[in-house]
Formats: structure tokens, C-alpha cells, sequence
């Protein structure tokens, strides 16, 4: 665990909440997938929360780009886009932050960086690439920085992104959120190696693992490496080792782990973990967490509301957004 | 006789096929632990071991070549692709690799292999899981294209198309998984290349494939309050296409609509509905229809969604324009 | 006006738009340091530099997919893929995420890119080399696809096309980079999706698109010979279609052929053959014929190559059929 | 240079005799090319005779497959096939080992091992791991070698077999001719890495350097492999350091490399090399030699007149051979 002081109190706070508001988010999602309001994939990310929120704390908003797979409510809010637009999209409604047209898979919102939400696994890793380029060669100073799972790495699309990143020095952070699990098939089933940071290596670009359970050491490591490909256009390679505490999607009863393998992960959960250091510091009192718990289960609660009262997109909406 | 699910049918048609010989492997991505995204293999790994049923990685094109050398080899590979969407990025290994092979060297090689899986439209997945991909492969001379719409056609077909020494594009369709339907308990096969008419009729020929033939079974009938006696003639097959059962039936009825789920351009139905005015032009009393989707890419929202698709109240709408009784 | 090289327009399309927008980057293999395979790039690395004409590394799905993230952040990146077949192993990255990502945000994105390359057969090459690969393109609603037949149209659409802001397919053809043709020196530019009729005629209406237009055009004089006065129409933009143009000459000469060199089934020809039928049912005295590759894997053998091919014999057979005069 | 002592005279004869051939066999072809007897994609192999040589004497004929790509032709004699069969491939005779329907690029004789011949960089890879997979699940005893050049290692195609063949233990040795360019791209610009055979750490395969220029080196390595291979289903990755001496294909004047870089390559000619160790070791006189040599381009001069004399492929063939 990496130390939190040096970091002020409100900036902690703001990470916790960001965490908590996540967690809360993807349960009622979960919730609201049960009781049918939502249909379709539906990939939570519980679990998983200190990888987006830090990664997110490591970014410049404003000039950054973030890309993902499937599994992007929490990046998404991570930067910014409001639980509202959010569950509105899940339930199809026109005030989704993609009008109702994408759902859970493709949440965007171009003008804060969130770049989505890909359904093809690994194939925004080369779109992350050509936003890396693009910033270089438009001299914006921002990087890109590109999630994918234990899964995604080996498909095609990362080592011919890799590949092109490196020769071409682009400034663009790919990172794997090791979550031990594509699907059902376990990493060491998929894989033959067993730490993924390793692929760096055939591209000689610095890899790195981090502890995903720790928000404060993927900020840091992600802060790290935005810093380099913006200033020096050298991209690496982040595995972030994390877990997902549901199963895969909304319809995986997630019968291939053990019971012990999953409470091992959730004695680790990296909000327990972020608050205990916090309150070890004498940041926040349990009463005062509690409170900010109670505050984001309304913000969820009314994310719900504005999805309910939302209209539905209208027919015609199925013929413009085609061509520019 | 027994009443299954399109997804018991296909899995006692691999089970069959597995047992009658140790060639047949069965390989995609969650087939064997999982059962199957779809539950489609459920069981066949504990019955044939993880050397015939095999989980990849998600490495589509790796797999799928690897499967299109196995069956250069003599195996008899059955690979599962999650969706057909992800098998846009093994498309290569088998345009280039499993049909062009046997050309190539003269007819030295040949790739019995059958490439399976969900195909087309579900419910609330967005643009990059709703495409039908039949007219990829329909366009490339050397596949042999199946998309069955009940599960009678869907274990006849697919035992078939393990037996058969091509590759062999098996099209299903998730939203046909739990539909549920009479299949014999004695073995039985279908060939490949014979369509079936699913419904007789005297007044228009209703033409279509996989999941849609339902929704033609439906419009005949809402066709048939209105005095309006439609036959449904279900493909069964793409390639080869059973032209003389179509054939038979336009030159009957004189009027048709082809039903095809995938978008209208450059598609199998517009395919169809050419080959049909052209090879019965003068027994045609009106221009056949296309009832396809809308040329749009999927949208999230179900409401939406489903009016991008054909629609019953579509075919039947279109089914009176032939009719001219719109 | 000059008359130069069907690769000589290109370049200077290429050329021209550089010099007027800093975000237009050409990327492919070997189109910098070795001026392309085909030497349409000739000389932009010079000019340019190496940060606005890349050599990619063989990698089509990585720098396909780099150039549709590229232009989604706002640049216009020209792709050459060598030729379209290696395009296949890129495909996905075009259509999931280049043609999807605007409707899937609600249109969020642009996707300002052309892909351009020789597309279909040229000479000697066997069947890895020689696909036309229109239909998989024009299928997906988002794409524009464009394929002129001239360097006149080459020029003022390839710069039209990477002005364009959405994915624009560009099909060129090995066959024609020689070709020669009439382009002014003022700057000029084509409309994407104006058809243009290449001859006038009166008796039956040439459809067709890329190289076989010049066949058609063979194709006339020869019928001309025999008192058959046939329209050329060059569809030069396949999507969006312009089937104004299209229908107002079938509504003159009643009667049309489509000349497309894709194999027959689930093609661009095949579609636009029942478009005229459907939409011209009744100005139409004999069924639109089409003459296509022939529905075989291409052989590398040069007199069967070209006879697998359409043929100016065959689209003058064709012809006649449909005037009955066969 | 490996010592050639422990092979014995006739062994090494017939080595030099297949380089040799090669060797001349290419020549001709660029001759004919020439002359418009033949036409299309050509690409020549001169330069890298030990290669696929050392590699043919290494296999176990009859057990063992090889896959290439489209710079087929000395794997082909290297194999086996006939310089008539390939010289009237080449001119599209019905007489040719694929009939005239292949050409150059798709040189295939089944029953040899010979399974081609691919026009599309890297797709041979995917292939070649399947029929390892075959071998494997039928045991019938026999591994599978496939070639690919520097320019192909960077396809996804490359990755996602390297991986299949290493998490299910295949029995496929991989190798990488790395002729120092892919058409006009030295490996330079296409790899952030100088050595290739790095690539394979990334998925825990056992990755050597082999020097392409030493057909015993070659020999012996992918002995060793497809001994490996055959034996404990463990597959191997090789990149073998070579050169090719003409351009990319007959329409590459090859004006990217300097004549320097070139001569200090021809001055390691395979050919010559092996001859000279023969010489040194008295195994050969330059008389024998040229004996040798003359009777060969006499068997290529037969091969010309072979085609020649040889029947086009009947119209009706185009309809053949696409279903089985
Ligand atoms: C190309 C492709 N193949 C298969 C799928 C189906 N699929 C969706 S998610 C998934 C597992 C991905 O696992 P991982 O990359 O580890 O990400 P995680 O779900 O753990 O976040 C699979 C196989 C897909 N969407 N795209
Ligand atoms: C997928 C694909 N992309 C591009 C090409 C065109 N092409 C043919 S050979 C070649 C260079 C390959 O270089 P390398 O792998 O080093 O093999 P070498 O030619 O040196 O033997 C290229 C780009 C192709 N045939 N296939
Ligand atoms: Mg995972
Ligand atoms: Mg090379």
C-alpha cells in the first residue's frame, strides 16, 4: 500500500467518493437489470474501482483521452459524465449521454475525454493509438491512455498497436486491468505466461505491474506515464492486477472461481482499503463516511428517477447520427 | 416425437456427430467450462474430453485458422464464434485460407470445417452486435452457407455440415435459442442445398431464412384473415440455393417478397429478389419485394431496434403491395 | 488540357489536398520511402515529410484502426492498403468502429478518412490477389464508396472524398493506374454520388462502376457496329447511389445490363440489377441481366483468368439478350 | 560456421546440390520472367538457399509439413517437388504442381508436405499451428515448420498462434526468415526491437538466433526443434539472420539498400560457404563443382522446356476444384 500523505484531505475525500459513487452506480444498475428495466450486456465493475478512479486522478482532464472495452460505467463517471446520463442510457432514453443508441457497452462523451466503451474485445486499442497520434501531430499536449482486460491482450489488435506506438513514439499508456478472468477462462488458462506486463518487453516498452486494489499506486503510476508520453512521447505498459467481484456479465453466475478466491479479493476491496488509511490519518470519521454513502445512494436513487421520467429517443432518431 | 430447443437441437446434433467419429473437435471461445456462451456445448466437455472441446483465448483469427489447418489435415473441426460479429476479424483466415486453398493447389487440399454460431440481431446490444453477416460469405464461391429456422432444420443441417468435406457457414440466431420444436428421436439428416416450404399457398410466395421464417409464418397468417393465401418457402440454405423450389412456388403465385434481417444493399435478399425477376420475369404480375432491414446501423434502444428490423405488419404490408391490394 | 496517368491524378488529388490541410496524412505500406507499391504516392514524402507520409509496418488491423482514431481526433488520414484483399484483415476496425462510433455516441463522432487501393483482379495473381471487395463495404450503412473509371473522375472524386467528413472506401484498380486521360490544370472537384453517362444511347442501358466501364464502353462500339445504340452510365459513386440517373436512362431504353467484375451472388450488381427491376418493373421489356466475374475462385492461369472475368464478348452478348436479339 | 565433420559426403553433396539448384532454378525464373513467360507476383529467394535447406534436412519427410509464404519456390525443391512441376506453375501450365492454378506464390504438393505458398503475409501461420494441432491430436508422430519473414512478424496472425501454440503445447517450431527487410522496410523501421527472437519470451517459447548463412547451423537447430516438438509437443520459435540478393519482386529494383550492405552479404554466400568447407575438408574439387553445377542448369534448362512444351490448363478447369 502506498503511503497517502502528501495528499490533502478534500483530494482523498473526492477519490473515496468517486469509488463509493461507482460501487453504488453499478449496484443499482445490477438492481434495475433485475427488475428488467435494463436489457441487453451489462458488465459491472465492482471490484475494479480503483483502477478508473486512480487512473482518472492521473489524467489532465480536458487534454487527455480515455478508451475502454465494454465494462465502462465506471470510467465513464470516473471522468466526469453524470450518473443521470448514465443510467439514462442504460435504459435507452434520448438524455443517455449517446441518446439512448449505444447502451451499457458504449458510453461517450467525446468533449470530456470518454472516448467509450467498445463491444470488439482489444479493438479500441488501436483507435487509442491513432488518438495518441493525433495528438502529436496536432501538438495538443494531451496522451491516451487505453484500458483492456487479461482477455483483450491477446488479440492481434494490442501487439499491432504496440507495435505502432512504439516505433512511432506515440503518447499513449496502454493498460491491462487484470481481472483474472475473461469471460470464465481463468489468465493462466489463456495465457502462458503469467505476469502480462511481460508483452512490453517484445517492444521495448516500460512495463510495469501495479496493485489495482491501491488507487493511490495506479494514480501515481498512471500519473507517471502520462507525464512521459506527454513530454517525452514514450508510451508504456501498465498491467493493473484487480478483480471483479460479479460475474462477467449480468447473466454469469460466475461458477468458476471459489468462494475463498473471491473473499481473499473482497478483504482487499480498495474502498475498505482507501477509507481505513484515511481514517488511520484521522481524515474521515466512519460517521462521516456513512454520510457520504447515504448522499450517493441518492444520487443513484435519482439517476434512476430522471431515467424513469426520461422520454424514450423518438423513431425517426434510428435515421440521422449516420452520416456526418 | 420429442419437443426440444433450437439449443438442445444443435447440441444432440454435435453430441451425435462427436460420438460417430473422433475427428470432430469442438473449439471457440467459453465452449467447454462454460458450456457455451449460449449453452449451445453444454456437457460435451465432460463427455469428450478437453482434447475435442476446447476453450481459446479470444484470439479469433488465431483460432479460426488454426481450426482451417486442422481441417486441412483431415480433423473435422466445428468452431464457434461467440457471434459472427467477432468473426469479422477471422474473416481472412477463411476467405483466404479455407475456400481458396482447394482452388489454389489444384484440389489438393480440402477443409472440412463448420464455423457456427449467433448471427444477426438480439435484444438491446447496439451497433457492434447486430449484424447479419450471411452476404460475406454467401459472395465467395467455396462456402457452403446453412441458416436454419426450427430445430428439426437446425440438427438435420448441422449434422449434415460436420459430414460435409467443405466449410460449412452455420448461421443461428440467439433470439431462436429457446424456441422450441418437434426433432425425431431416430437419426435423421438434411441435405444441404434443398429449401422447404414451410407453408402452402396460392397467392404470394413469401421467401426467407433463419429467424425471420417465423415472422413469415406469422404474416401468412395475418395475410390469411384478410382472404390472402401466402406461401412461405424457407431457404434453409444459401448456398447452394434451392432455385427450383423458389422457382416453383413464384411461378405459382406470381408475386413474391423476400424476408432477410440484414441490411438491403449488396445483401442475400437483394441477391434473391434479382435472381427471382430475372429467372421469372414474365410470370411475375408485380416487381418482388425486399422486406430487409433499415439501411441503418443498430440502435440500443429497443423500441428502436425492433422497428429497424422487418416487422410481421412489414412483410404483410409489403405482401399486399405484390398483391396490389395496399 | 493535360493528359496524364489514372496513378498520376491520384497523386495529384493526394498532392493538392495535402498542400491545402496540414491534417491530411497518407499512411500504408511502402508509400513513403518507396513511393508505393504502385508509385501513386511518388514524391508526397519529399514534399511532405516523414510525420505526414508514413510507412506502416504489415500490420492492417493496427494502422487501419490507428488512422479511424486519428480521424475521430480530428485529422483526415488517407489509408492505402496495398491492395483490398490485406484490407480484409482490417475490415473489422472500418466497420465496428469507423462507420459505428458516430451512431453508438448519438453522433458524437467524425470519421474523416478515405481507404483507398487497387481493388479486384489484375494479372497473373491467383486467387489471394484478385477479390473485389464493393459489396462488403457497400453493405454497411456509413460508408460512402467510390470507384471512378477515369483520371478525370479519379481526381475530382479523391479529392472530394478526403474533403468528405465520413469513412469514404476509395477502389481503384491496378489494371487502370496506366490508364490515360484528360485532366484540367485548375483545381476541380466531383461530387461523391453523381452518376455520369459516359455515352448516350437509346436501345439498352449499360450499368456499371471501376474498370469495366471502359469494357462497356468497347462493348457499345461494338454493338454500334451492329445498329445497337447503347448508354453508358458510370455509376462512379456506389454509395450513396445515384439511381436518378440510373432509372431515368432505363426509362428510355426499357431495358439495361449491370457489368460488375465481383462474383455474382450478394453483390453490388446483384443489388443494383433488382433495384432497376424493382423500381423500373413496368418501363422495363426483359429482365436486367448481369454480367459478373464468373462465380469461381480466380486461377492464376492467365487465358482462364481472363475469361473468368467479365468480357467485352460477354457484355455484347448480354446486350443482345436483353434486347432479343440474342 | 558449424564444422561440418560427423556428415557424411554424400549427405553434404546433396546439400550443396539442392542450394545450388535453387539457386539456379531462381535465376531462370528471372530469366523467364523476363521474357514475359511468366508473369504476376514473383519474388526470388536467392540469398537464402540454407535456409530452407538446412531447414528441409532437418525435417522428417513424410512425418513433418512446412507452410511459407508467397517466396516458395526453394522450399518447394527443398521438399521435393520437381523443377518441372514448378517452372510450369510458374507458366501456368495444367502440368504444374498446382495445375496452373496457383503460380507463383501457392507452390503446393500435399503428399510432400508441401502446404504452400500464401499470398497474405503472416495468414500461413494460423495454418501451420492447426496442422500441429492435427498432428498432435491424430498422433501420427509428425511436427509441423513454418516460415514467415521479418516484415510478418508484426500481424496480429504472428501473436494469437504463438499463444494457442504455447498454452496447448503444439507441436510447431516457428521461424522467422529475417532477411533484414519486408519490400522496402528494413527491419528497423518496422520493430522498436533489433532482435526478433525476443518476440518469443512473451509467451515463454523457447527463441534462439540462428545464422541463415550456415545451412549446418540451420540444419541442426531445426532438428533440434522439430526433435522438441515431435517429442514433448513443445513448440519453438527461430529467427534465422538472412539476406535476399534480389529485390522484393521482379518489379523491385531494391534501390532502398546500398551496394555495400549487399556485397557484404554475397561475400557469406550459403553456397559458397559450404563449398568452401567441403573443399577445405576435401569433400569436394572445384571440377566436381562444376560438374555439378553445369548438370544442374541443365535440369532447370529441362524444366524451361517442360513448361514450354507443356498444355494449357482446358477452360473448363475454372470450374473445377472449388468443392470437394
Ligand atoms: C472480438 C470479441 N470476441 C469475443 C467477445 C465476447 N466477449 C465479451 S467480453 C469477453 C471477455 C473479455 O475478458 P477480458 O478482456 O479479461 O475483460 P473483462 O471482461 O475481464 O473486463 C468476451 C470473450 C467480444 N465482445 N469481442
Ligand atoms: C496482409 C498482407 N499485407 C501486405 C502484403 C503485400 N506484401 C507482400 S510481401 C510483403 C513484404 C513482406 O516482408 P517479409 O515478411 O519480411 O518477407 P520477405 O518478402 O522478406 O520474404 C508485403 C508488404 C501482403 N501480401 N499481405
Ligand atoms: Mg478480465
Ligand atoms: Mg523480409
Amino acid at each position: 500500500m502506498r503511503p497517502i500523505k502528501g495528499y490533502d484531505k478534500e483530494f482523498l475525500h473526492g477519490l473515496l467518493k468517486e469509488m463509493l459513487l461507482i460501487r453504488r452506480f453499478e449496484e443499482k444498475a445490477g438492481q434495475m437489470y433485475g427488475l428488467k428495466k435494463i436489457g441487453g450486456f451489462c458488465h459491472l465493475y465492482n471490484g475494479q474501482e480503483a483502477v478508473c478512479s486512480g487512473a482518472a486522478a492521473g489524467m489532465k482532464r480536458g487534454l487527455d483521452r480515455l478508451l475502454t472495452g465494454y465494462r465502462d460505467h465506471g470510467h465513464a463517471l470516473a471522468l466526469g459524465l453524470s450518473p443521470e446520463s448514465l443510467m439514462a442510457e442504460l435504459y435507452g432514453k434520448a438524455t443517455g449521454c449517446s441518446k439512448g443508441k449505444g447502451g451499457s457497452m458504449h458510453m461517450f462523451d467525446y468533449d470530456k475525454g470518454m472516448w467509450g466503451g467498445n463491444g470488439i474485445v482489444g479493438g479500441q486499442i488501436p483507435l487509442a493509438t491513432g488518438s495518441a497520434f493525433a495528438q502529436k501531430h496536432q501538438k495538443d499536449g494531451g496522451a491516451t491512455i487505453v484500458f483492456f482486460g487479461d482477455g483483450a491482450i491477446h488479440q492481434g489488435a494490442f501487439h499491432e498497436a504496440m507495435n505502432l506506438a512504439a516505433i512511432w513514439k506515440l503518447p499513449v499508456v496502454f493498460v491491462c486491468e487484470n481481472n483474472q478472468y475473461g469471460m470464465g477462462t481463468s489468465v493462466d488458462r489463456a495465457s502462458s505466461v503469467t505476469d502480462l506486463y511481460i508483452k512490453g518487453q517484445a517492444y521495448d516498452i516500460p512495463s510495469k505491474i501495479v496493485d489495482g486494489m491501491d488507487v493511490i499506486a495506479v494514480m501515481e503510476e498512471v500519473k507517471d506515464a502520462m507525464d512521459t508520453a506527454r513530454k517525452e512521447f514514450q508510451p508504456s505498459f501498465l498491467e493493473i492486477k484487480t478483480y471483479r467481484y460479479k460475474g462477467h456479465s449480468m447473466s454469469d453466475p460466475a461458477k468458476y472461481r471459489t468462494k475463498e478466491e473471491t473473499e481473499a479479493f473482497l478483504a482487499q476491496d480498495p474502498i475498505v482499503l482507501l477509507k481505513a488509511r484515511m481514517e488511520e490519518a484521522k481524515l474521515i470519521t466512519d460517521e462521516q463516511y456513512k454520510e457520504m454513502d447515504k448522499q450517493l445512494k441518492e444520487v443513484v436513487m435519482r439517476s434512476v428517477e430522471f431515467a424513469e421520467n426520461s422520454p424514450e429517443p423518438a423513431l425517426e432518431e434510428m435515421y440521422t447520427d449516420i452520416y456526418a | 416425437m420429442a419437443i426440444i430447443t433450437f439449443r438442445e437441437a444443435l447440441r444432440q446434433a454435435l453430441d451425435e456427430e462427436m460420438a460417430r467419429e473422433t475427428g470432430v473437435v469442438v473449439m471457440g471461445e467459453e465452449v467447454a467450462q462454460y458450456d457455451g456462451a449460449y449453452k449451445v456445448t453444454k456437457g460435451l466437455l465432460d463427455k469428450y474430453g478437453p482434447d475435442r472441446v476446447l476453450d481459446t483465448p479470444i484470439t479469433e483469427l488465431g483460432f479460426t485458422g488454426l481450426a482451417v489447418g486442422a481441417a486441412f489435415a483431415g480433423m473435422r473441426p466445428v468452431v464457434e464464434w461467440m457471434t459472427f460479429q467477432f468473426g469479422l476479424l477471422a474473416i481472412d483466415q477463411l476467405i483466404h485460407n479455407a475456400v481458396k486453398y482447394r482452388s489454389m493447389s489444384g484440389g489438393q487440399f480440402k477443409c472440412p470445417m463448420v464455423v457456427r454460431g449467433p448471427n444477426g440481431p438480439a435484444e438491446y446490444l447496439g451497433g457492434q452486435h447486430s449484424q447479419s453477416f450471411a452476404s460475406y460469405f454467401v459472395h465467395v464461391p467455396g462456402f457452403k452457407v446453412v441458416a436454419p429456422s426450427t430445430p428439426y432444420d437446425a440438427k438435420g443441417l448441422l449434422k449434415a455440415a460436420i459430414r460435409d468435406d467443405n466449410p460449412v457457414i452455420f448461421l443461428e440466431s440467439e433470439m431462436s435459442y429457446g424456441h422450441k420444436g418437434e426433432v425425431p428421436e431416430e437419426e435423421y439428416l438434411i441435405e444441404i442445398g434443398k429449401a422447404d416450404v414451410k407453408r402452402e399457398g396460392t397467392d404470394v410466395t413469401l421467401i426467407s431464412f433463419s429467424k425471420p421464417v417465423l415472422m413469415c409464418l406469422h404474416a401468412a397468417e395475418e395475410l390469411a384473415k384478410e382472404g390472402i393465401n401466402a406461401e412461405v418457402v424457407d431457404l434453409r440454405s444459401l448456398v447452394p440455393l434451392d432455385k427450383e423450389t423458389v422457382y416453383a412456388s413464384v411461378r405459382k403465385t406470381n408475386r413474391a417478397v423476400v424476408v432477410d434481417e440484414a441490411w438491403p444493399k449488396a445483401s442475400v435478399g437483394s441477391w434473391i429478389q434479382a435472381e427471382v425477376m430475372k429467372d421469372c420475369f414474365d410470370d411475375l404480375d408485380a416487381a418482388v419485394e425486399l422486406v430487409a432491414s433499415e439501411d441503418v446501423p443498430m440502435i440500443y434502444n429497443h423500441t428502436v431496434e425492433l422497428e429497424i428490423q422487418p416487422t410481421v405488419a412489414k412483410i404483410v404490408a409489403a405482401a399486399k403491395r405484390v398483391l396490389y391490394r395496399a
